[in-house]
């Protein structure tokens, strides 16, 4: 009787599963980010802000390092929108070339710290013991550390400058993406074990790779996408306290750490960067809030 | 039977859920009545409305997603939809109170059971805490656990004696309508039977009208006065349980007893029902139960159905079971 | 649920209570406290007030106000004038006396005598952090109030003056009484005490009813006490400097930036003082063989293609002036003449001509050195800029202090400098810093070995003559081994009242010897 | 927790190991000697190898809490971390407080009002609040209340109203953070099982909001609380930086400027302590309002495997 009832209902949701993997997962989460308008609106800043970092060059009225010492520090106008920095620059530039390092620190920061968490993740998952012991244990050490502290102390030892930077706050990424693969890995190895008393066999190597890497992504894409904003906050402040991005490069932190001391004599020096910051920011949250909510209602962080 | 004797009355009753834009119709038009001491028994598939329904009545739906379209219910003769939310609030957990189908999730995980008891029995009464403690733990005794484990957590009990505490919540201000959704779904086999004989021993005892929910006709067999089977939102046959069992008329009910199981008889000669119940965002046009049903008529596909007296007291859904009804009579 | 009902105001006290607690002691006791003072903000923390350590930018602010020297010197090329010590005697080269005071005492009462003095010097010696004291031999008491100083090898011009100015001068009771050896607590003989001291935060001092020195026409400027109480306020962020100006929270600072500057013209309630620093920025040229430095016409043609006028401009618009010499005119023996000779004065057409003949391609890369510091990064990026015209790509190499003082000496590491220099009190003293050959591998800091070169600076450095100095200028200009880029003014705002600032020999304010008319506070 | 904060001291000495530069040249001077630089170098023993610095600056902390002195100033580190951490645990936790009585109410706020207008405006609002930087929010307050207004000083350190500022300014992240945490918690709980059994009971919605879903809702965000100290941690270095304020996080940006690198060590390994003492009363709040785990504290010892 009860199964008669409740047949037609796990038939239903086999098929449904399946095909959701195969085929249409990307459809249905675009197409669920299409109706949340939040999220839709986020996704449009941010892709008008990659399509500023990519086009700089053709968007940008001024090269970024074109001076003018004739005519510094300059209010906003026709010529300037933005007007010009202390070298005579033109602020709306450079904020243009600017999205390509804040941008770019942001990503490729948490793309290397999440590459490097799902690689020793993997090996903590399918080695198990003593190699698994060892590496969370170091994860439990690098998470006792406030997260900004740690940057601040890998930044003084490896000095300014854009991939120091960058290596330095990709470490931030690394536990999280370290967890989440260890646990769906030691999950599967679980089930293994129910199976079949072999240990680990070629299966289980099918598996991680095609299912488990797959699966775990979506909460790795989704914290990912949050911790970009994050660091591009955190590259902010390295750039402040004289850690992080040097100039010329038009990174918006350092352009603000940069333009700190003339906050009150010409506060568009350090508005607009900030003002970017803020939009790049809120448009990634916001976009990484309707991706989790598309990915899996469930999914909280 | 007098007016006074009906503790409470369904008419046209309809639920709607929105999710991600698409409208969900989980309940169309359910109309019954529970006479004041009976037991009626509310048998359907997951999904066919019959939560919704309970839930309707306690008014208890989810404020955000759900909304109830149409209908009225009476409880004893008295409208309760257009009831203030507190006056509802004085309704709700003493006058009519409910189990639910998954005792491990029902209990709040962070406060004491004899807590959780007395929260209900001190929001209805006005008696001091000591005494509403008090009787907590006779309410603990009663369902059959020790009142010394007042002060325990839910994840602290076993699965049986979680629903037992949920049963002590549902009936510890004497309510006069008990609505049991698939009390034992969640149990163990063996647990089943014990989980129902308390109820149906406190109900006696404490002389409540009940609505059973349950997709087990076993269970409406041994506990129900009255039967009404849901489909796809409405109610398709409904009677007292000696009619309709003795005599279903619906083809999806007579499919229902054709799928159960029986003593003397082969298991392989059980016949499920063929194809998936009807997509509530998506009904059909004619009868709900039409692209399953092994009898298909003409007209079975674009007319809707009205629930006919067919015999006195048994209700039916069905142009086919009208006919052969007439015919043989 | 009540647990965290109760818990939550809890906590809430508990962090009011921290705040308190952490507050307390460190505000000033409002009402009662009516006492004249004067507020002037430091960009540092002195982190360690102790008197022999070493020298950071935090200390270097609060050195006059806690200690008193031997000697001082008025102005960059004076002779010594007294201070504890009232007359010195050269015994010969290398030997010299020095006659204290008789009644110097210090605030605990201790009197300081020529025992005190030596022991002073002789620990200064022993901790090895002050390098002037590095020259001297030996020093040793000769009576009560004399001591003989010996130094290794007969002084150049000024040596002598930096090693008597140098080591602040302590009663030795007083500093092995001393649990922290005068690291957060100092006991001196000047004019203020120190009342307070929050690391990080603040320094509090008041002044001494009993400073020994009662005629103080025969002491420095700066060992007055012309107001009560004397704060030094610690602000770490630079934009918080003019910020504390506006809203009166302090009354002085040298911090302030040159675009906060303007703010502050011509306001009521404020005054502006200018003053040129001591630090030169200039370009050392890599000159060794093999380096493309090596050509004087690249070196000129940098020069050229460099407009410092804008660059000040730009950089630090009213408080910096383009310099005519490696040096400026704050050094003793500067010559103002030299301001009117054209020192490559911004010439593109010229510089091009120049690199060219010096066999420079368009696109060829050069590395800067440079050391990390906001400013200097906008002149490297200003020359970086300004290069690119003539066609030469400049790599900028940022690096921290300690890296960019290893670099520095590395042949390998950079075919240009951006360094400062200053190094002490005459012309010839940048000169030496960047040009001597007897040090640094017997090359100039820009490995550069040029007899002529060295013998003009010797020449110049032992005679001070003002045709000396000229040769060494006119032949150094000439081949331009290192360009005179610009020097920093040090801007100071102060609040209506303060009349007149007295700064110490490193440009630091002494805000208690500053003079405030009788309306101050 | 003792494990943790030892690995911790010894991964931060090694990363300080590889420091480039020498720090006494730059303690010294352009001109100082050779001779004078290698009797420093003896006299602060860095030209020991590396596991005998290690062995003697862990075992200064772990046998004698000592961190042993600053390579620039010749003072103790430990004295200096001592008086100046309570400024420094003041922030931080003020500013903690802060988000909790201020964000929970807001997370609960949306919830209640989900989808609504309110909810919207609110939760758009916060995640302004977390997509600005720290420094330039200070920076902007400063100019508001002290500049414009006149009404809080702009820095330093005395009363109460000296760490208005600073606190705020810290602790809007977050607010945001935990409004947000709160919000979906809340939104998770309330569709419940034992939220249904709380409405069925006729109890108010109030008392279903606060005694049932309320305390299950912040289980996760007690969590989040806890790791966003280590964010209020590390955001105190640049608030103190820039409200003057002498805690740890000011003294460690003046290291590192001087190029004080044992002071900097030193810093980093004390906040981590304090954050790792933070984490344990975490768990320990948890462990009281979840009796779950209190069970499992009673039960066996904590691993922290699963943590």
């Amino acid at each position: 009787m009860d199964d008669v009832l409740e047949m037609g209902r796990s038939m239903n949701k086999n098929e449904t599963a399946e095909t959701w993997k195969r085929q249409s997962q990307l459809g249905i989460v675009a197409k669920r980010i299409a109706k949340n308008p939040t999220a839709l609106i986020g996704f449009i800043f941010l892709v008008l802000l990659v399509l500023m970092a990519v086009f700089a060059p053709y968007i940008a009225p001024y090269d970024y390092t074109e001076q003018n010492l004739m005519n510094t520090r300059s209010a906003p106008s026709l010529e300037n929108p933005f007007g010009t920095d202390e070298l005579g620059r033109d602020v709306m530039s450079r904020v243009i070339y600017g999205s390509r390092y804040s941008l770019s620190i942001g990503i490729l920061s948490v793309l290397l710290g999440t590459s490097i968490g799902m690689f020793f993740g993997a090996i903590a998952g399918y080695f198990g013991g003593t190699v698994d012991n060892i590496i969370m244990r170091f994860i439990d050490i690098l998470q006792s550390i406030p997260g900004t502290l740690l940057a601040i102390t890998v930044s003084v030892v490896l000095g300014p400058g854009y991939f120091n930077s960058m290596l330095a706050l990709s470490i931030g990424a690394i536990p999280m993406s370290v967890r989440l693969l260890r646990a769906s890995i030691l999950g599967i190895r679980g089930e293994e074990y129910l199976e079949a008393a072999t240990s680990i066999n070629a299966r289980t190597h099918r598996i991680i790779l095609r299912h488990i890497i797959p699966n775990t992504f979506a909460p790795i894409l989704v914290s990912g996408t949050m911790m970009i904003g994050h660091v591009i906050l955190s590259a902010a402040m390295l750039s402040f306290i004289g850690l992080g991005i040097q100039p010329p490069m038009p990174e918006w932190g350092s352009m603000i750490a940069g333009g700190r001391n003339l906050i009150r004599s010409c506060p568009h020096i350090v508005t607009f960067p900030g003002i970017f910051i803020m939009i790049a920011v809120l448009s990634i949250n916001l976009f990484g809030d309707g991706l989790r909510d598309a990915l899996d209602p469930k999914l909280k962080k | 039977m007098s007016e006074n004797d009906t503790m409470l009355s369904v008419r046209d009753l309809s639920v709607e859920y929105t999710s991600e834009g698409k409208v969900i119709s989980a309940v169309n038009g359910v109309s019954f009545d529970l006479k004041r001491g009976r037991t009626l028994g509310l048998v359907g598939e997951t999904g066919a409305g019959k939560t919704s329904t309970a839930k309707s009545i306690m008014r208890i739906l989810p404020d955000i997603s759900s909304r109830i379209t149409a209908g009225e219910i009476y409880l004893e003769g008295k409208e309760i939809l257009c009831l203030s939310e507190k006056e509802m609030r004085r309704i709700r957990g003493r006058k009519v109170s409910m189990i639910f189908q998954d005792p491990m999730t029902a209990l709040n995980p962070i406060i004491k059971v004899g807590e959780q008891i007395r929260e209900v029995i001190i929001q209805h009464n006005s008696i001091s805490k000591k005494e509403s403690v008090a009787r907590a733990k006779e309410m603990l005794e009663l369902v059959g656990i020790s009142g010394d484990r007042y002060h325990e957590y839910p994840h602290q009990f076993s699965g049986g004696m979680k629903q037992r505490v949920v049963i002590a919540i549902a009936l510890s201000c004497n309510p006069e309508l008990l609505l049991a959704d698939e009390p034992t779904t969640a149990l163990d086999v063996t647990i089943q039977a014990q989980v129902m004989e308390t109820i149906k021993k406190l109900k006696e005892e404490l002389n409540t009208s009940m609505l059973l929910i349950t997709h087990d006709l076993g269970v409406v067999a041994s506990a129900c006065d009255d039967v009404a089977v849901i489909y796809g939102g409405e109610i398709i046959e409904m009677g007292s349980k000696e009619v309709v069992f003795d005599n279903p008329l619906h083809p999806y009910t007579q499919g229902l007893f054709e799928a159960l199981p029986e003593m003397e008889e082969d298991a392989e000669r059980l016949k499920p029902i063929g194809g998936m119940p009807p997509d509530p965002s998506n009904l059909p046009k004619g009868c709900f139960f039409g692209p399953r049903c092994p009898h298909p008529g003409e007209n079975c596909s674009t007319e809707r159905k009205q629930l006919v007296e067919i015999e006195p007291g048994h209700f039916c859904r069905c142009g086919r079971a009208l006919k052969m009804e007439n015919s043989n009579g | 649920m009540k647990k965290i009902v109760f818990l939550t105001p809890v906590l809430f006290l508990f962090s009011i209570g921290l705040l308190f607690a952490a507050g307390q002691g460190d505000s000033k006791s409002a009402a009662a406290d009516a006492t004249p003072e004067v507020v002037l903000a430091i960009g540092a923390d002195p982190g360690d007030l102790a008197p022999f350590v070493g020298m950071s930018n935090g200390r270097i602010t609060v050195l006059h106000t806690i200690y008193e020297y031997l000697f001082y010197l008025d102005k960059a090329g004076d002779p010594l004038s007294p201070y504890l010590a009232k007359d010195l005697e050269k015994i010969d080269d290398v030997t010299y006396h020095v006659f204290l005071y008789e009644n110097i005492y210090d605030s605990a009462g201790n009197h300081i005598t020529a025992e005190d003095a030596a022991w002073s010097y002789q620990t200064a010696m022993d901790m090895n952090y002050l390098r002037p004291v590095g020259d001297i031999e030996s020093v040793s008491v000769v009576d009560e109030y004399t001591v003989e100083f010996v130094l290794k090898r007969k002084p150049l011009v000024g040596d002598l003056e930096k090693v008597l100015c140098e080591a602040p001068i302590v009663s030795k009771t007083a500093y092995e009484a001393s649990s922290d050896k005068f690291a957060k607590n100092p006991v001196t003989s000047s004019p203020y005490k120190l009342s307070q001291y929050i690391p990080g935060s603040k320094l509090v001092f008041e002044r001494r009813d009993d400073y020994w020195q009662k005629d103080l026409s025969l002491g420095p400027k700066y060992n007055r006490a012309n107001i009560e109480k004397v704060v030094m306020q610690v602000i770490t962020e630079p934009a918080q400097h003019s910020i504390a100006l506006e809203t009166k929270t302090v009354d002085i600072s040298a911090m302030v930036t040159s675009d906060d500057v303007k703010n502050f013209e011509g306001r009521d309630g404020y005054s502006i003082f200018t003053f040129q620093d001591n630090l030169a920025v200039i370009l050392q040229f890599n000159g060794k063989d093999g380096s493309p430095f090596a050509s004087k016409e690249l070196r000129q043609a940098m020069a050229y293609a460099i407009d410092s006028k804008a660059m000040c401009q730009a950089v630090a618009p009213g408080a910096s002036t383009p310099l005519v010499t490696v040096g400026n005119s704050n050094f003793g023996g500067y010559q103002t003449k030299w301001e009117n000779e054209n020192y490559y004065a911004y010439d593109v057409a010229r510089a091009k001509a120049l690199a060219a003949s010096a066999g420079v391609t368009p696109g060829t890369r050069i590395r800067l050195l440079q050391m990390n510091e906001p400013r200097y990064s906008l002149i490297t990026q200003i020359i970086q800029y300004q290069l690119s015209e003539i066609g030469i790509q400049l790599e900028i190499n940022q690096v921290e202090a300690s890296v960019f003082n290893e670099l520095k000496y590395d042949d390998s590491a950079w075919d240009i400098m951006l360094d400062t220099v200053a190094g002490g009190n005459f012309i010839f003293s940048p000169w030496l810093l960047a040009f001597d050959q007897t040090k640094n591998k017997g090359l100039t800091g820009g490995f550069v070995l040029d007899n002529k070169l060295q013998s003009l600076l010797t020449e110049a450095s032992s005679t001070f003559t003002p045709e000396s100095i000229d040769a060494f200028h006119k032949y150094q200009k000439d081949m331009n081994y290192a360009y005179g880029l610009l020097s920093f003014h040090n801007i100071v705002v102060a609040v209506e009242g303060v009349d007149k600032l007295v700064r110490d020999e490193r440009n630091q304010i002494v805000p208690g010897s500053c003079e405030f008319s009788p309306e101050f506070k | 927790m003792i494990p943790v904060v030892l690995g911790v001291t010894i991964l931060i000495f090694t990363i300080m190991y590889f420091i480039p530069g020498d720090p006494v040249k730059l303690m010294l001077g352009p001109d100082s000697t050779p001779e004078q630089i290698e009797a420093k170098r003896a006299d602060l023993g860095l030209n020991d190898p590396y596991v005998v610095r290690l062995g003697k600056y862990v075992g200064g902390i772990v046998l004698e809490f000592d961190f042993g002195d600053s390579w620039v100033y010749n003072t103790p580190v430990t004295h200096e971390l001592l008086n100046r951490l309570p400024r420094t645990l003041a922030i931080a936790l003020a500013s903690m407080i802060i988000q909790i009585i201020i964000g929970i109410p807001i997370g609960v706020f949306a919830a209640v009002y989900q989808n609504r207008f309110w909810d919207r405006l609110a939760m758009f609002i916060a995640l302004i609040g977390i997509s600005m930087p720290e420094f330039w929010v200070a920076l902007m307050m400063v100019l508001l209340f002290s500049v414009e207004w006149g009404i809080l000083p702009p820095f330093g350190i005395g009363g109460i109203q000296y760490y208005i500022l600073p606190v705020f300014a810290l602790s809007l992240a977050g607010i945001a953070t935990q409004a947000r945490q709160t919000r979906s918690s809340m939104l998770e709980i309330i569709r419940s099982d034992f939220i249904t059994t709380a409405r069925s009971k006729g109890i108010s919605q109030m008392r279903t909001l606060f005694r049932h879903a309320l305390p299950n809702a912040l289980l996760p965000v007690i969590t989040v609380i806890g790791n966003g100290m280590g964010r209020l941690l590390g955001g105190a270095v640049v608030i103190e930086a820039i409200f003057s304020i002498p805690g740890v996080g000011m003294y460690m940006v003046g290291a590192i400027n001087a190029r004080d690198y044992n002071v900097v060590m030193s810093s980093v390994i004390i906040l981590a302590i304090v954050f790792a003492l933070i984490m344990l009363l975490v768990d320990l709040v948890y462990a009281m309002i979840d009796p779950r785990i209190k069970a499992q504290f009673a039960g066996k010892r904590r691993s922290k495997n699963n943590g």
